[in-house]
């Protein structure tokens, strides 16, 4: 355990725990877009700076990305300085022009007074903010179907060759993770289709509920060892198949007892 | 023949002296890139055909040496006659009969291919008189010119592996990292790190594989100091890599080299595979306990690559995006173990060091930056090339005294410093003496050593808008300050420079140039503000003349300059046949109109014209 | 410390409490989500609660690729991690049991996490069907 | 496009067959054929156990890397900063209206490609202009289209 100082406050955390996961435990709310329990943390997005400083370090201070900053003893944190909001803010008004349509990035950026971007508006820009948490998701997934693709401000998220990714398995992991909800995906007669790609959904062989693609299945089936049976049918009737299973052996222990 | 003992390296150094010497008169031709680009090749193989023909007593074909960049290549190709040290300029294919007939024979000067000395238009034969070397003191560069960089025997006829026999038989590794430390070595790279500290904390941490890498990615616009030392010495990198290898107990190196420096490549894997033949690299060097071999990583073409974790990423062959340096490379680097990470000429100043001493070193220079540094002169100035000067020597010393001041008659108006990351300098710095500290403290930076000069004829504005548009195209794009800030403070500067921008525009350029210093991820993002910042410290008028009164007063940025012709036209239709528009017309002998309308302003008749008939206004 | 988490459909009436006292506990909002668990009828009068079995090699933590299921060696349930989550469904459908569930109102996959230790549908179930007890 | 998959592989099997040859291998592909083609790519990604996606992501973050194929006569103008300020836009402005071509494109007739490459490191020469790995310094713009295509 190591003791640490945020905004005046002295609270205790694990060693190497990244201060981000410890300012939230203080439900002081710092902002992060491109940060996810399931990832890597990578500090692209630049919200979560805080400001750091020791005691022996003379007044010394800096600013660092709280997402990828391990927790160390005496370290001294305060998150929201005029300068660190003044830098979110910015970061924000870039967003904007970036991401004209993000209605995410459009009411973090109210919440720092911004209405409209003070920069010009991107013409080809979307509303990926480039957080990577799709790629890094995929990857964490085993498949890194999906990649960040040139670089700098031409950057983008697409898969080899800007085609359908043929590494994909429709899983949506990246969709869901995506802040922005910029990755287009639907589910329509059985059929899912992402990133170009369609994929067979698998249909409740009782109900034809759909719940994953069989590609998801199969790679389920063969990574994690899970019969292949146990994606036929669905949760629902599954739940229902095992009230019947256990149902039949009350009734059949209520005969032999009777 | 492997060398397993400093006795076997000592009676190897005396064999290779008698050859390296045995030629008493030589011819040296210089083969580095820029003599290379102005035909030295050509110019070196007619000297051995000539050579060969005419039979000259105390010459012969294995006279005619060719050696790696010398540093003056704004004269070349280079040709030196030993031992008088006569020194050629600007040689041609056609010149080498006469100089083989003329100097080689007959032992007389060839007026025309001497150098005149700028200030008293004398010519200058002897090439350690000309005041472009005369103010130099070689450390690093201290071969460069005098050997042959692909002959091993060359380098250890000049003494070399002699620092590495010291260290490794007469100094323990902590000796060995006391005495790097002694001499105050900072990093010739840009940030001016202490080298003998860094060596220290990696030899500190538990660990049983660590690495050695130099930094051969030479990415600044303007430095080419590296490319030089890397294709021109090669064995004096490999000499300081091994030094580090045996300080920090390292077995394993990598030279990362930029894509664009194909021969440097070439020549340090020459260098490499001569040094494993004669036992310097590879299982127990020179006999002792010592293993220690080197790679060498081809670049992708990547300025962000000179950061050392998107280097040591690329390494490993992946995307070069850098990563947040709380846990430090060389605690944690290539492949997470402890990294020691150095410039090329760092490395090739350190076997200097360990043969001559820390006190020695320590004595050049200034208190905080010792020793000597290595600058690329270029841009509008005269003596384009390489210099290699104590620290402290003024920017003016090294401008005008050495690189012989701006051409054509024109006025200094800025020097750049430190590539994309650093500033400009205005005249009014001039004296500034030059080191690590008083650099960044006026706004620049050392970095890998570049100055390129800029004449009155610059527009401080469109400057920082090129350099901003090399770091948005180099940005690896990983954090929104770089990757959106950069484009954005860009397209800003842009608006500057077409005369449409505000006072307001102005005010937000500087609040998102502090966020993008302060918000990004490394080192490019921190430090690419800092070229807008510097012009606009230096020269706020010019972006105000921009602004406010729509001018460009250095005549430079299209939208706010006219061109037209005047009567010194002769009718010479050089003009004519440039103009990519055809916006200039007329006959030969007449003068030619030019119509504004056309005209996209590009400047290529400006450029063309010989009698100073494009007036600018 | 180990724990038991009994059903008895025996003793169930299929009076819902169960299903009721989970939504509450785990959605304080307006609208509640789904409940983890439910009383199925499986004949006249006949019912199963079905929830969670907490199995030992449980299908949904070896599907999870993001480790985001986790037993809770205290309380013996095997938790969802929110902050891990991405929503894939791979324990919704690999779970024999259908018990990793969609939540359809806040569009999010649910599972029972025994409470914490206190599971309300155990102490709110009228019959004790449900009984959540100390086993060693 | 037909591609020699044999020479491919061969190049591929010089280099350990481990993620970190990725680059290695990308530039000797790249070498041989001037360009990588989209079956190296994927041969790549067998070889050495990394994702196609990844080996796509090198691909496209390295300046060194061109994923179409290349004209005969590769034109690399400088824009480091002294070429820059000795008027490397003169050239490119020369070069792109006398190609008919714009940095970063190949000529319809598969002859030249042009490119513009951020510092060579001869600045002392600048402005310098690459013609297939040969070198020229102090090109004038007037000059500059000669010289890239004579023979």
């Amino acid at each position: 355990m190591v003791q640490m100082t945020i905004n005046g406050k002295v609270v205790k955390a694990t060693e190497g725990e990244m201060l981000l996961a410890v300012i939230r435990r203080q439900g002081i709310d710092v902002p992060a877009l491109c940060d996810h329990a399931a990832v890597e943390p990578c500090g692209s997005c630049r919200m979560c700076l805080v400001e750091i400083t020791r005691e022996d370090w003379n007044g010394w201070k800096k600013y660092v990305t709280s997402c990828l900053y391990p927790s160390e003893d005496g370290l001294i944190v305060t998150t929201h300085t005029p300068e660190l909001q003044e830098i979110r803010r910015n970061i924000l008004d870039l967003y904007m022009a970036r991401c004209p349509g993000s209605e995410l990035i459009q009411k973090m950026g109210e919440e720092y007074g911004l209405t409209r971007t003070s920069f010009k508006t991107i013409p080809e820009g979307d509303n990926c903010i480039m957080c990577y948490a799709c790629t890094r998701i995929c990857e964490v997934l085993g498949r890194s179907a999906i990649s960040a693709v040139r670089r700098g401000h031409a950057k983008v998220i697409s898969g080899p060759f800007g085609d359908p990714p043929p590494d994909c398995i429709g899983c949506l992991s990246c969709a869901h993770i995506c802040p922005t909800d910029v990755i287009e995906w639907h589910d329509q007669d059985g059929v899912r289709g992402i990133w170009g790609r369609t994929f067979d959904l698998i249909a409740c062989q009782q109900c034809g509920k759909t719940i994953i693609t069989r590609d998801f299945a199969e790679y389920l089936k063969e990574k994690r060892q899970i019969p292949a049976d146990y994606f036929d049918i669905c949760d629902d009737c599954k739940r229902v198949e095992l009230a019947r299973k256990m149902g039949g052996l009350v009734d059949q222990a209520k005969e032999v007892a009777s | 023949m492997r060398i397993d003992s400093i006795e076997k390296l000592e009676k190897w150094r005396k064999e290779c002296r008698r050859t390296f010497e045995a030629r008493k008169r030589k011819v040296i031709v210089c083969l580095g890139e820029g003599c290379l680009a102005n035909g030295s090749e050509e110019v070196f193989n007619e000297f051995k055909k000539q050579v060969a023909e005419k039979k000259i007593a105390d010459v012969t074909v294995e006279s005619v040496a060719k050696t790696g960049c010398h540093g003056f290549c704004a004269l070349g190709p280079l040709v030196i006659i030993e031992p008088d040290g006569t020194f050629y300029t600007k040689v041609g294919k056609s010149d080498v009969a006469k100089i083989v007939d003329k100097t080689l024979v007959g032992h007389e000067l060839i007026d025309k291919l001497l150098y005149t000395d700028a200030k008293t238009g004398e010519k200058v034969a002897d090439y350690a008189k000309i005041p472009f070397y005369a103010r130099q003191q070689r450390i690093s560069l201290r071969h460069c010119g005098t050997i042959d960089p692909h002959k091993i025997t060359d380098y250890i006829a000049m003494g070399g592996y002699a620092a590495l026999g010291k260290a490794l038989t007469a100094m323990t590794p902590q000796q060995v990292i006391d005495e790097v430390t002694k001499s105050g070595l900072r990093g010739r790279g840009g940030a001016g790190f202490a080298t003998g500290k860094k060596w220290a904390t990696c030899a500190k941490v538990q660990s049983d594989i660590r690495y050695v890498i130099c930094n051969g990615d030479e990415g600044d616009p303007g430095a080419f100091s590296d490319r030089t030392t890397m294709g021109s010495d090669p064995h004096s990198v490999l000499e300081g890599m091994i030094i580090c290898a045996y300080a920090v107990g390292s077995h394993q190196g990598y030279i990362y080299v930029r894509e664009e420096y194909p021969l440097a490549v070439v020549t340090l894997q020459k260098a490499i595979d001569a040094a494993r033949e004669h036992g310097l690299l590879g299982e127990k060097i020179l006999g002792t306990d010592l293993s220690f071999d080197i790679k060498i990583s081809r670049g992708g073409g990547a300025f962000v690559c000179g950061e050392s974790s998107a280097l040591m990423r690329s390494v490993a062959g992946a995307v070069g995006e850098p990563r947040a340096k709380y846990i430090r490379s060389v605690i944690k680097g290539l492949h997470d173990r402890p990294t020691v990470l150095n410039n090329v000429e760092t490395y090739a100043t350190v076997p200097a060091i360990i043969e001559r001493g820390a006190d020695w070193f320590a004595g050049i220079g200034t208190k905080k930056s010792t020793g000597t540094k290595v600058f690329s002169l270029a841009g509008k100035i005269k003596n384009t090339g390489l210099v290699e000067v104590p620290m402290g020597i003024t920017l003016r010393e090294i401008i005008f005294d050495i690189g012989g001041g701006v051409p054509d008659g024109r006025k200094f108006k800025a020097v750049q410093t430190g590539g994309p990351s650093g500033g400009c300098l205005p005249e009014s710095k001039i004296d500034l003496p030059v080191d690590f500290d008083t650099l960044t403290e006026a706004g620049s930076m050392m970095g890998s050593g570049g100055m390129v000069i800029m004449d009155d004829r610059t527009c401080m504005v469109e400057v920082a808008r090129y350099f901003l548009s090399f770091l948005v195209s180099e940005s690896c794009g990983k954090c929104v300050p770089c990757r959106e800030g950069l484009y954005q403070l860009r397209e800003l500067c842009a608006k500057v420079c077409d005369g449409e921008a505000t006072e307001d525009d102005l005010a937000l350029m500087e609040r998102l140039a502090k966020t993008i210093q302060v918000g990004s991820l490394c080192g490019l993002g921190q430090s690419g503000p800092n070229p807008f910042l510097s012009t606009l410290l230096y020269f706020r008028d010019e972006y105000l003349a921009h602004i406010r009164d729509k001018k460009c007063p250095g005549g430079v940025c299209r939208k706010l300059i006219t061109y037209s012709i005047t009567d010194a036209c002769t009718g010479c239709m050089a003009c004519i046949s440039v103009c990519p528009v055809h916006a200039i017309t007329g006959e030969k002998k007449k003068r030619h109109v030019l119509d504004t309308n056309l005209c996209d302003r590009c400047g290529s008749c400006y450029a063309v014209c010989k009698f100073e008939a494009i007036e600018i206004s | 410390m180990m724990f038991r988490y009994t059903v008895n459909p025996a003793l169930c009436t299929g009076c819902r409490t169960c299903e009721l006292a989970c939504a509450f506990t785990h959605t304080q909002e307006q609208k509640p989500g789904r409940s983890r668990i439910y009383p199925i009828a499986y004949g006249p009068d006949r019912f199963v609660p079905v929830t969670c079995l907490q199995c030992d090699d449980a299908a949904c933590v070896k599907s999870c690729l993001f480790d985001a299921l986790k037993r809770n060696e205290t309380t013996g349930a095997i938790e969802l991690d929110k902050d891990r989550c991405v929503n894939c469904r791979a324990c919704v459908a690999a779970c024999p049991f259908g018990c990793a569930l969609i939540d359809d109102v806040h569009d999010e996959v649910v599972k029972c996490d025994l409470c914490g230790g206190s599971p309300a549908c155990a102490r709110f179930c009228p019959t004790k069907a449900l009984v959540y007890k100390r086993i060693a | 496009m037909a591609c020699d998959m044999a020479k491919i592989q061969e190049i591929i099997d010089r280099s350990p067959q481990t993620p970190g040859s990725l680059i290695a291998v990308l530039q000797d592909i790249q070498r041989e054929f001037h360009y990588l083609p989209c079956e190296a790519l994927q041969a790549t990604a067998a070889s050495l156990h990394v994702p196609l996606s990844k080996v796509f992501s090198v691909s496209t973050f390295y300046n060194a890397f061109s994923l179409n194929p290349r004209g005969e006569r590769i034109i690399r103008i400088c824009q480091g900063t002294a070429c820059h300020i000795k008027g490397a836009d003169l050239i490119q402005q020369q070069l792109t209206s006398g190609l008919g071509i714009k940095p970063g494109e190949t000529s319809p007739d598969m002859k030249y490609t042009l490119e513009v490459v951020n510092c060579l490191g001869v600045c002392a020469m600048a402005p310098v202009v690459v013609v297939n790995d040969k070198i020229h310094g102090g090109v004038r713009c007037d000059k500059a289209f000669k010289l890239v295509t004579k023979d």
